[in-house]
C-alpha cells in the first residue's frame, strides 16, 4: 500500500508523516501524530467533536482529507494551554462548569476560539451561531454559552 | 485496497480522470465524499481533486455573478457584493461546514441538504460543467433533473444574474433545530418587478421533491401581478401543486404539503 | 397566523437505585505516606460527576480537605466491585460505600494520631484542613501527613478502609406486586411555558420554573449541571427525539445528528430552579440522586402547556409540529385555554 | 438560576459540614478543558486491528447461507468471526442477577430478528479493509413475517420473534406474561366514581446519542490475560458478561474505563467488548471495535417505546379513587433490560399520589426492532408522561387548578403505597408549592399550607381488601434452549415465590354510577354512560 508523505504545522511545530490514501485529518492527528485532543463523534460532519483550526479557520478534521493540509497550519486544543496557564476560554469553561462528560469540550473550545479570534466581544446570538455545529448531549448548552460570554468579558446571562 | 487520491493541476485533467473511472468521486469540501469514506462506502476507490485556481474564483463585480464550484459558503459570506446570497449561505451547516462546504458540492447534496442550490434554482443559475467531452453550460433546473447522471462530470462554476434589489430575492429555510438544522422545507423566491408588476417570478423549493424544484403553479399565480395580499394568498395556495415531497426523519410528506403555502405566504409578506 | 402562549405543569417522584435493590457497590480508601488519600472504585464517570461527588463525600468523612483526596475510576484490577453507573445509584450506593470506607480509614488515622499525641482517639477531631487535634485544645495537633508517615514507617499501620453498600434484594409478589423497589425517592415539580404556532404546529420553549427535591445537594454546581442539562434533555424528549419517527412503522430512522433531532443552542429557554433538600435517612449525608429524574417532569409539563396554549392534547411522543398541526386542524383551529 | 431553599426541611438537616454542600470544582474539569481526559478510544496500541460487523439487512429472516469465501480472501483481513466461534453464543444481560433466560446471540446463526443484527465480524488491518471485506460477505435470507407493534405481537397466532419467549412476551414468575400490581378493588371504585377517564399514551423510542459512540479496544496482555479499554457504564457487569460469553474466568480480563463520553443508559449492554476480546484472542493482536454514528443511532440499543393505557376514576371534589393501567414495553428482538424496567414501572404506579385502588399490568413485549435498553429515567419517564398528562386532564375534568389537584392527591408521609410499603421522606407537596411560587402561579391558601409531613397515614395507611384475579394458565415451560447453546441446559432459578395471598372477601358489587357521571374513553373512541 503506497503512502503519501505529508508535512504541515501542528500547533506551531512542523510535522512530517506518511498517510494512506483517503486518511482523514482526525485519524492523522490521533493515530499518526498522537494528538488525542480532537475526538471522533460521528465521522459525518454532524457533531463538531473533531473540530480543529486550519490556517485559523474552523474545520471538521474528520471530513478533511489529510493531504489537503499540506503546508498549512493545524491547531488543536492541545495548543491552547500555554505552559501551566489555561487559555481564558479554558478557564471560563471550568469556572462555568461548562463540561460534564467532557467529550464535546475540545471541539467546543476550538469553535469558541475560532469565534473570539475574529470577534473578541460577540453577542449571545453570535456565540449561539458559533457553536451551532457542535453537539453537546450533557449540558443543555447554557453553561457553554455563559462560559464563552465570560471569556470575552461579557456577562453571563444566567 | 486503499483509496487512491489523484490531485491534478487543472480542472481539465481532473474531469478526464473523473469521467474515466466509475469508482472515482470528486472531492470538493469533503462534506459528502469524506463522510462516505468514513462510513465505509467501498464503491469509492479513487478520490479526484484539483488545485485549479479557477475553481475557487468569485466574480461578483458585475450584474452577472460567477462562483467557482470550489468557493466555500464562508467565502460567499465574506463577500459584500454577494449579500443576496448571504441568507442561503448562512443556512448551511455550522461555521465549520461553511468553511469547508462548497457551492459545487451543494448541487449534489441530497435531501435534507442542498439548501444553497434552492437559492440558485430560484435565480435561474447556469451550471458550467466539464465532462469527458469538454465544457458546457447547463441550466440549473436541467442539471438537477439529470443529477444522477452527472456523477462523472466536474462542475466548474455556477453563475446567475444579480437580483435587481434586496427585496426581489427572498430565502427561508424551515428547520426544526436552531440555528443549525436540516431542512424541513427550504424556499427561495426571485420576484423581479417591472412597471410595478412581477415579471419572471421564480419560486424554488427544497425537500418538496427528490431534488430541488420550482413551484410553477405559485410562479404563475405571481406572474404579472402586484405583490399584494391577494396575490400572495393565491401563490401560497398553489405552492404545493406539482410537488412530490417524501417522508423523512425531519417531517412527513403530508406535513410538508401543509406548511409550504404557509411559509411561502410568510416569506412573500415579510412575516417572521 | 397566530402564536399562542400557554403554561403547563407536572410533578413527579423517582426511585433511587436499582429497582428492588440487590445492587452492591464497594469502595477502597487508602492513604499514601504523605497523608493524601486515594479512593479506588470501579464505578464510571459518564459526566454525571461520580469522581467529584465521591471525592467530596470521602473528604468530609475523613475530615480532610477535598484537595487531599483523589478518586480513581475504573479499573477492574484495582477497583472493587460496583454494579455500574445507572439507575440513579451513583451518589446513593457508591456514595454510601465510599462513606463506609472513609469511616474505616478515618478510624485508623485517628488511632495513629492518638498514638502520636499520646491521647485517646475518642478525644481527637479533624479540622478539615489537614490537621488532627485534641478536642478543645487546638494546639495539641498533628498534621494528617505526619500521621500518615508515623502510621506507615513507625506504627506499621495502613490508613485504609473498605466499604460496601447493599440494599438487600426485595422479592416481588407475583399476584399483588408487593415489593420494596427503593429506599428513597427524589421529587420534582416543573412549570413549562411554550409558544405554539397554530399554522405550522411548531412549539417553542419560552421558559421553565422548577423545584427539585434531592435529599441533599452534595455539590450545588454539579446538581445544577444535572438539572439544567437534564431539563434540556426533557425538552428534547418531549418535542424532538426519536430514532423511529413513524413508530411503530420502523422507516426513516435518522442516521446522523441532522436527522436525529435535539434542541440546538438557539432553542433553549431560561430555566429558574429551586432545590429542596429533605435528607434521605439512608443517603450519604442524606443525598438521593438528581441525574435521572430531572428530565421526567419536563415531558408532561410541555404537553400540558401545549394544551393550555391551543387546546389540543398530544398523547404521543415526541410532540412534533405535525402532530400538533393535525390536532389543531381536527379541532377546527386553536382553542386557547384560560391563561395560567 | 439555581436557588437552594434551605428554609424548607431545615430541621431535618445538619448544614454545618465542611466539604458537603460546597460547589467544589469537578475533579475531571482540568482534564476536560485541556483535552487530556482519557477515554477508551484514546489508547493507541501497536499493531492494532479493526473490527467491523456485517449486519442483517432484514428485520426477520432465516439465514439460509452465510458465505464468507470472498471476504476471507479480501486484502488485509486477519480473521472472520462467525457465531460458531463465540464460545457461548447465547446470553441475556440480567442472567448475572438470575433474571430471565439467555435469548440473544453475539452473532446470529440461524435467524435474524432485527434489522442490523450482527451476523459476521471481520477483523482487518485497517477500517477500510474491514469495510471492504464486509461488503463481500454474501448472506442468503429467507424473509419471515415481521412484527412491529406490541399489541399485535401479543395476539394469538402472531409470528414468533424470539423462540425463547414463544408468546412474544417476557415471562414473570414463571407464570404471567406481565408484571402485576394489585391494590384494592379498582373496578369497584371505577364503577362508583363521578368521572371515569380512559386514555392511551405512546412514547417513541429514544436514542441516547452520547457524543462518544460505544466501543472497546482489547489487547493480549501478559499471563494470558486481556486488557480491555471500554466505554462501558458498568465495568464489572461488562467483565462478567464477557467472561460468560467467552467462557473464561472473569480474571482473564483487566478492564479499564471510568471516563466515558456520555452514556445515559446506552453503554450498559456490553455489545462491543465480547467481539473485540474474541478478535484479540483469535488474532493475538489488539483489536478495536467502535460503533460508527449511524450504527449507534440505528443499531445501538435505544430506550424502548412504551404504550400505556390509563383508566382513572375521580370524584367531583378532585379525589382520585381508582387508577387502572396497562403498559407495554417494546423490548425489540431481545430482552436486554426491558424486563426489569417493567417491574420498576409496576412499582412506580400510580405515581406519587395516594390512590386507594390501583391495578396495573405491565408487559415486556418482543418485536422485530433493535433491542431496547436502559435510559435516564428507565421504566418511569414514559409512565410519568402518561400519568401527568392524565392528571392535567383529570384536573380539567373536575374544574380544579392542576397544582391544587396535585397537592390534593399527593402522597404524604405515612400513606400506604400501592406496592404495599409505607411512604416516607416524601416531598412532592413542597415541590409543587415552590414551583408554583417560582412561576407566580397562584394557589389557594389551604394548598399553600399543605405539608408532606401532615395529614398522611391513618386511614391512608391501610392496605385495602384486594380481590384475587383468577390465576392465569401457566405459560410455556420455563427453560428453552436453542441451537446456539453448546452447553447442557442449566436451570435459571427465579427467586422463590411467596404463595399467592388468600383471596380477600369479595367486596359487594357497586351499584350503577350516580346521575350525571361522564365517562370518556379515548381508547375506544366512544363516550358511554
Amino acid at each position: 500500500m503506497s503512502k503519501t508523505p505529508l508535512q504541515f504545522r501542528h500547533n506551531g511545530r512542523e510535522v512530517a508523516i506518511f498517510v494512506d490514501g483517503g486518511t482523514n485529518l482526525l485519524v492523522a492527528l490521533r493515530e499518526l501524530i498522537g494528538d488525542m485532543t480532537p475526538k471522533f463523534g460521528c465521522g459525518q460532519g454532524g457533531c463538531g467533536t473533531c473540530s480543529v483550526l486550519v490556517d485559523g479557520e474552523l474545520y471538521l478534521s474528520c471530513l478533511t482529507l489529510a493531504e489537503t493540509v499540506a503546508g498549512r497550519s493545524v491547531e488543536t486544543l492541545d495548543s491552547l494551554k500555554q505552559g501551566p496557564n489555561l487559555h481564558p476560554l479554558q478557564r471560563a469553561f471550568a469556572d462555568n462548569f461548562a463540561a460534564q462528560c467532557g467529550y464535546c469540550t475540545p471541539g467546543m473550545l476550538m469553535a469558541a476560539k475560532a469565534l473570539l479570534d475574529r470577534n473578541p466581544q460577540p453577542s449571545r446570538a453570535e456565540i449561539v451561531e458559533a457553536i451551532s455545529g457542535n453537539i453537546c448531549r450533557c449540558t443543555g448548552y447554557e453553561p457553554i454559552i455563559n462560559a464563552i460570554l465570560a471569556a470575552s468579558g461579557g456577562r453571563a446571562s444566567a | 485496497m486503499a483509496v487512491t487520491v489523484k490531485t491534478f493541476a487543472s480542472s481539465n485533467e481532473a474531469a478526464a480522470a473523473l469521467s474515466s473511472d466509475r469508482a472515482a468521486r470528486y472531492l470538493g469540501g469533503g462534506t459528502l465524499v469524506m463522510r462516505a469514506l468514513n462510513e465505509g462506502d467501498v464503491s469509492i476507490s479513487t478520490v479526484v481533486r484539483t488545485n485549479d485556481q479557477t475553481l475557487t474564483r468569485i466574480d461578483a463585480s458585475g450584474p452577472r455573478i460567477t462562483l467557482g464550484a470550489g468557493v466555500t459558503f464562508a467565502r460567499v459570506l465574506a463577500e459584500r457584493d454577494l449579500a443576496f446570497l448571504h441568507a442561503p449561505a448562512r443556512s448551511i451547516g455550522g461555521p465549520a461546514v461553511r468553511n469547508m462546504g462548497t457551492v459545487g458540492g451543494n448541487l449534489f447534496a441530497p435531501n435534507p441538504y442542498g439548501d444553497f442550490t434552492v437559492a440558485l434554482l430560484a435565480l435561474d443559475a447556469t451550471v458550467a460543467v466539464q465532462g469527458g467531452f469538454g465544457a458546457r453550460d447547463i441550466p440549473i433546473e436541467e442539471f438537477l433533473q439529470s443529477r444522477e447522471r452527472q456523477a462523472g462530470t466536474l462542475v466548474l462554476s455556477v453563475s446567475c444574474a444579480r437580483p435587481a434589489s434586496a427585496e426581489a430575492f427572498r430565502y427561508r429555510k424551515i428547520a426544526r433545530i436552531k440555528p443549525k438544522g436540516g431542512s424541513v422545507i427550504t424556499l427561495a423566491a426571485h420576484l423581479p418587478i417591472s412597471g410595478g408588476r412581477i415579471a419572471g417570478a421564480r419560486i424554488a423549493l427544497g425537500s418538496m421533491a427528490p431534488t430541488q424544484i420550482r413551484a410553477r403553479a405559485a410562479e404563475r399565480a405571481l406572474e404579472g401581478r402586484i405583490l399584494d395580499a391577494a396575490t400572495i394568498a393565491a401563490a401560497a395556495s398553489a405552492a404545493s401543486e406539482g410537488t412530490s415531497p417524501s417522508d423523512n426523519a425531519l417531517g412527513s410528506a403530508w406535513y410538508r404539503r401543509e406548511i409550504v403555502g404557509v411559509h411561502l405566504r410568510r416569506l412573500l409578506s415579510g412575516q417572521e | 397566523m397566530t402564536r399562542h402562549r400557554g403554561r403547563g405543569m407536572a410533578s413527579i417522584n423517582y426511585p433511587i437505585g436499582m429497582n428492588l435493590g440487590g445492587d452492591p457497590s464497594q469502595a477502597l480508601v487508602h492513604s499514601n505516606p504523605s497523608g493524601k488519600f486515594t479512593v479506588a472504585l470501579s464505578s464510571i464517570d459518564l459526566g454525571q460527576g461520580m469522581k467529584s461527588v465521591t471525592r467530596q463525600i470521602c473528604a468530609e468523612t475523613l475530615g480532610v480537605p477535598v484537595e487531599d483526596v483523589y478518586v480513581d475510576t475504573a479499573d477492574s484490577d484495582t477497583g472493587p466491585h460496583c454494579m455500574g453507573s445507572f439507575a440513579s445509584r451513583g451518589t446513593h450506593r457508591v456514595g454510601n460505600a465510599v462513606m463506609a470506607a472513609a469511616r474505616e480509614a478515618r478510624g485508623v488515622m485517628m488511632e495513629a494520631a492518638a498514638e502520636e499525641l499520646e491521647v485517646n482517639a475518642a478525644d481527637l477531631e479533624t479540622d478539615g484542613r489537614g490537621n488532627i487535634h485534641v478536642k478543645g485544645a487546638p494546639h495539641r495537633s498533628i498534621s494528617t501527613k505526619d500521621v500518615a508517615i508515623a502510621a506507615q514507617f513507625k506504627q506499621g499501620k495502613t490508613i485504609s478502609g473498605r466499604g460496601i453498600f447493599l440494599v438487600p434484594l426485595s422479592e416481588v409478589n407475583p399476584e399483588t406486586g408487593e415489593m420494596s423497589p427503593a429506599t428513597c425517592y427524589a421529587h420534582a415539580c416543573l412549570v413549562a411555558e411554550v409558544e405554539v404556532d397554530d399554522e405550522t404546529g411548531e412549539v417553542a420553549m419560552v421558559r421553565m420554573d422548577s423545584a427539585y427535591e434531592l435529599g441533599r445537594a452534595l455539590n450545588p454546581r454539579l446538581v445544577e449541571q444535572q438539572l439544567v442539562g437534564g431539563a434540556w434533555m426533557g425538552v428534547s424528549h418531549a418535542l424532538y427525539e426519536t430514532p423511529e419517527p413513524y413508530y411503530p412503522d420502523p422507516v426513516h430512522g435518522p442516521r446522523d445528528f441532522v436527522e436525529y433531532l435535539m434542541p440546538g443552542p438557539g432553542d433553549i429557554c431560561p430555566h429558574d430552579i429551586a432545590v429542596l433538600e429533605r435528607p434521605a435517612p439512608d443517603g450519604p449525608f442524606g443525598a438521593k440522586g438528581p441525574g435521572e429524574m430531572c428530565a421526567n417532569p419536563v415531558l408532561p409539563a410541555v404537553a400540558n402547556a401545549i394544551f393550555n396554549a391551543v387546546g389540543v392534547r398530544i398523547d404521543d411522543l415526541p410532540i412534533t409540529p405535525e402532530k400538533v398541526l393535525r390536532a389543531i386542524k381536527a379541532q377546527g383551529g386553536a382553542r386557547p385555554q384560560a391563561r395560567r | 438560576m439555581l436557588e437552594l431553599r434551605k428554609d424548607i426541611f431545615a430541621d431535618e438537616r445538619d448544614d454545618n459540614l465542611k466539604e458537603i454542600g460546597k460547589g467544589t470544582q469537578r475533579q475531571d474539569m482540568l482534564g476536560h478543558v485541556t483535552g487530556t481526559s482519557t477515554y477508551f478510544g484514546d489508547h493507541k496500541l501497536q499493531g492494532m486491528l479493526h473490527l467491523k460487523v456485517v449486519r442483517s439487512t432484514q428485520a426477520h429472516a432465516r439465514l439460509r447461507r452465510i458465505d464468507t469465501t470472498d471476504a476471507e480472501r479480501s486484502v488485509g483481513v486477519r480473521r472472520i468471526i462467525r457465531g460458531a466461534d463465540v464460545p457461548r453464543n447465547l446470553n441475556t444481560l440480567l442472567s448475572l442477577i438470575n433474571f430471565g433466560k439467555d435469548d440473544e446471540p453475539s452473532l446470529a446463526v440461524d435467524k435474524v430478528r432485527y434489522k442490523g443484527e450482527p451476523i459476521v465480524a471481520i477483523v482487518a488491518d485497517s477500517e477500510r479493509e474491514a469495510f471492504e471485506a464486509t461488503a463481500k460477505v454474501r448472506i442468503d435470507y429467507e424473509p419471515l413475517p415481521t412484527l412491529f407493534d406490541v399489541e399485535e405481537a401479543l395476539k394469538p397466532g402472531a409470528p414468533v420473534v424470539n423462540e425463547t419467549y414463544p408468546k412474544n412476551a417476557f415471562i414473570y414468575h414463571d407464570v404471567y406474561d406481565h408484571q402485576r400490581l394489585r391494590f384494592g378493588d379498582a373496578d369497584a371504585a371505577l364503577a362508583t366514581a363521578d368521572h371515569v377517564l380512559e386514555q392511551r399514551y405512546q412514547m417513541s423510542p429514544i436514542e441516547h446519542a452520547p457524543t462518544e459512540t460505544n466501543g472497546a479496544i482489547a489487547a493480549p496482555d501478559t499471563n494470558g490475560r486481556y486488557v480491555v479499554y471500554t466505554s462501558t457504564q458498568a465495568l464489572f457487569f461488562s467483565v462478567d458478561t464477557c467472561a460468560k460469553i467467552l467462557d473464561v474466568p472473569s480474571n482473564t480480563f483487566h478492564f479499564i474505563g471510568g471516563t466515558v463520553g456520555g452514556g445515559f443508559g446506552g453503554k450498559v449492554d456490553t455489545l462491543t467488548e465480547p467481539l473485540a476480546i474474541l478478535g484479540a484472542m483469535l488474532t493475538g493482536r489488539p483489536v478495536r471495535y467502535v460503533f460508527g454514528r449511524e450504527e449507534e443511532m440505528q443499531y445501538g440499543p435505544p430506550r424502548g417505546a412504551e404504550r400505556i393505557y390509563i383508566k382513572d376514576g375521580v370524584m367531583r371534589d378532585g379525589r382520585i379513587v381508582a387508577r387502572k393501567i396497562r403498559a407495554y414495553f417494546d423490548s425489540g428482538a431481545y430482552t436486554r433490560l426491558s424486563s426489569y424496567a417493567a417491574v420498576k414501572c409496576a412499582a412506580h404506579l400510580p405515581g406519587p399520589y395516594t390512590i386507594p385502588n390501583v391495578y396495573g399490568d405491565v408487559y415486556c413485549v418482543f418485536t422485530n426492532r433493535t433491542p431496547a435498553t436502559a435510559m435516564r429515567g428507565f421504566g418511569v419517564t414514559a409512565m410519568d408522561f402518561a400519568i401527568e398528562c392524565q392528571m392535567d386532564k383529570l384536573a380539567h375534568l373536575v374544574g380544579m387548578d392542576p397544582m391544587e389537584f396535585r397537592i390534593l392527591n399527593a402522597y404524604r408521609d405515612g400513606d400506604m403505597k400501592a406496592h404495599r410499603r409505607e411512604a416516607k421522606n416524601t416531598a412532592l407537596i413542597e415541590c409543587v408549592q415552590v414551583a408554583a411560587e417560582k412561576a407566580k402561579w397562584p394557589i389557594r391558601e389551604e394548598f399553600r399550607r399543605a405539608s408532606s409531613r401532615k395529614d398522611g397515614g391513618g386511614s391512608r395507611a391501610v392496605i385495602p381488601p384486594t380481590p384475587a384475579d383468577s390465576r392465569a394458565r401457566p405459560a410455556a415451560p420455563a427453560q428453552q434452549r436453542t441451537t446456539y447453546d453448546r452447553l447442557p441446559p442449566t436451570i435459571t432459578r427465579e427467586p422463590p415465590r411467596e404463595p399467592p395471598p388468600p383471596a380477600s372477601p369479595p367486596s359487594p358489587r357497586p351499584t350503577a354510577p350516580s346521575h350525571g357521571a361522564a365517562r370518556f374513553s379515548s381508547v375506544f373512541g366512544t363516550r358511554r354512560r
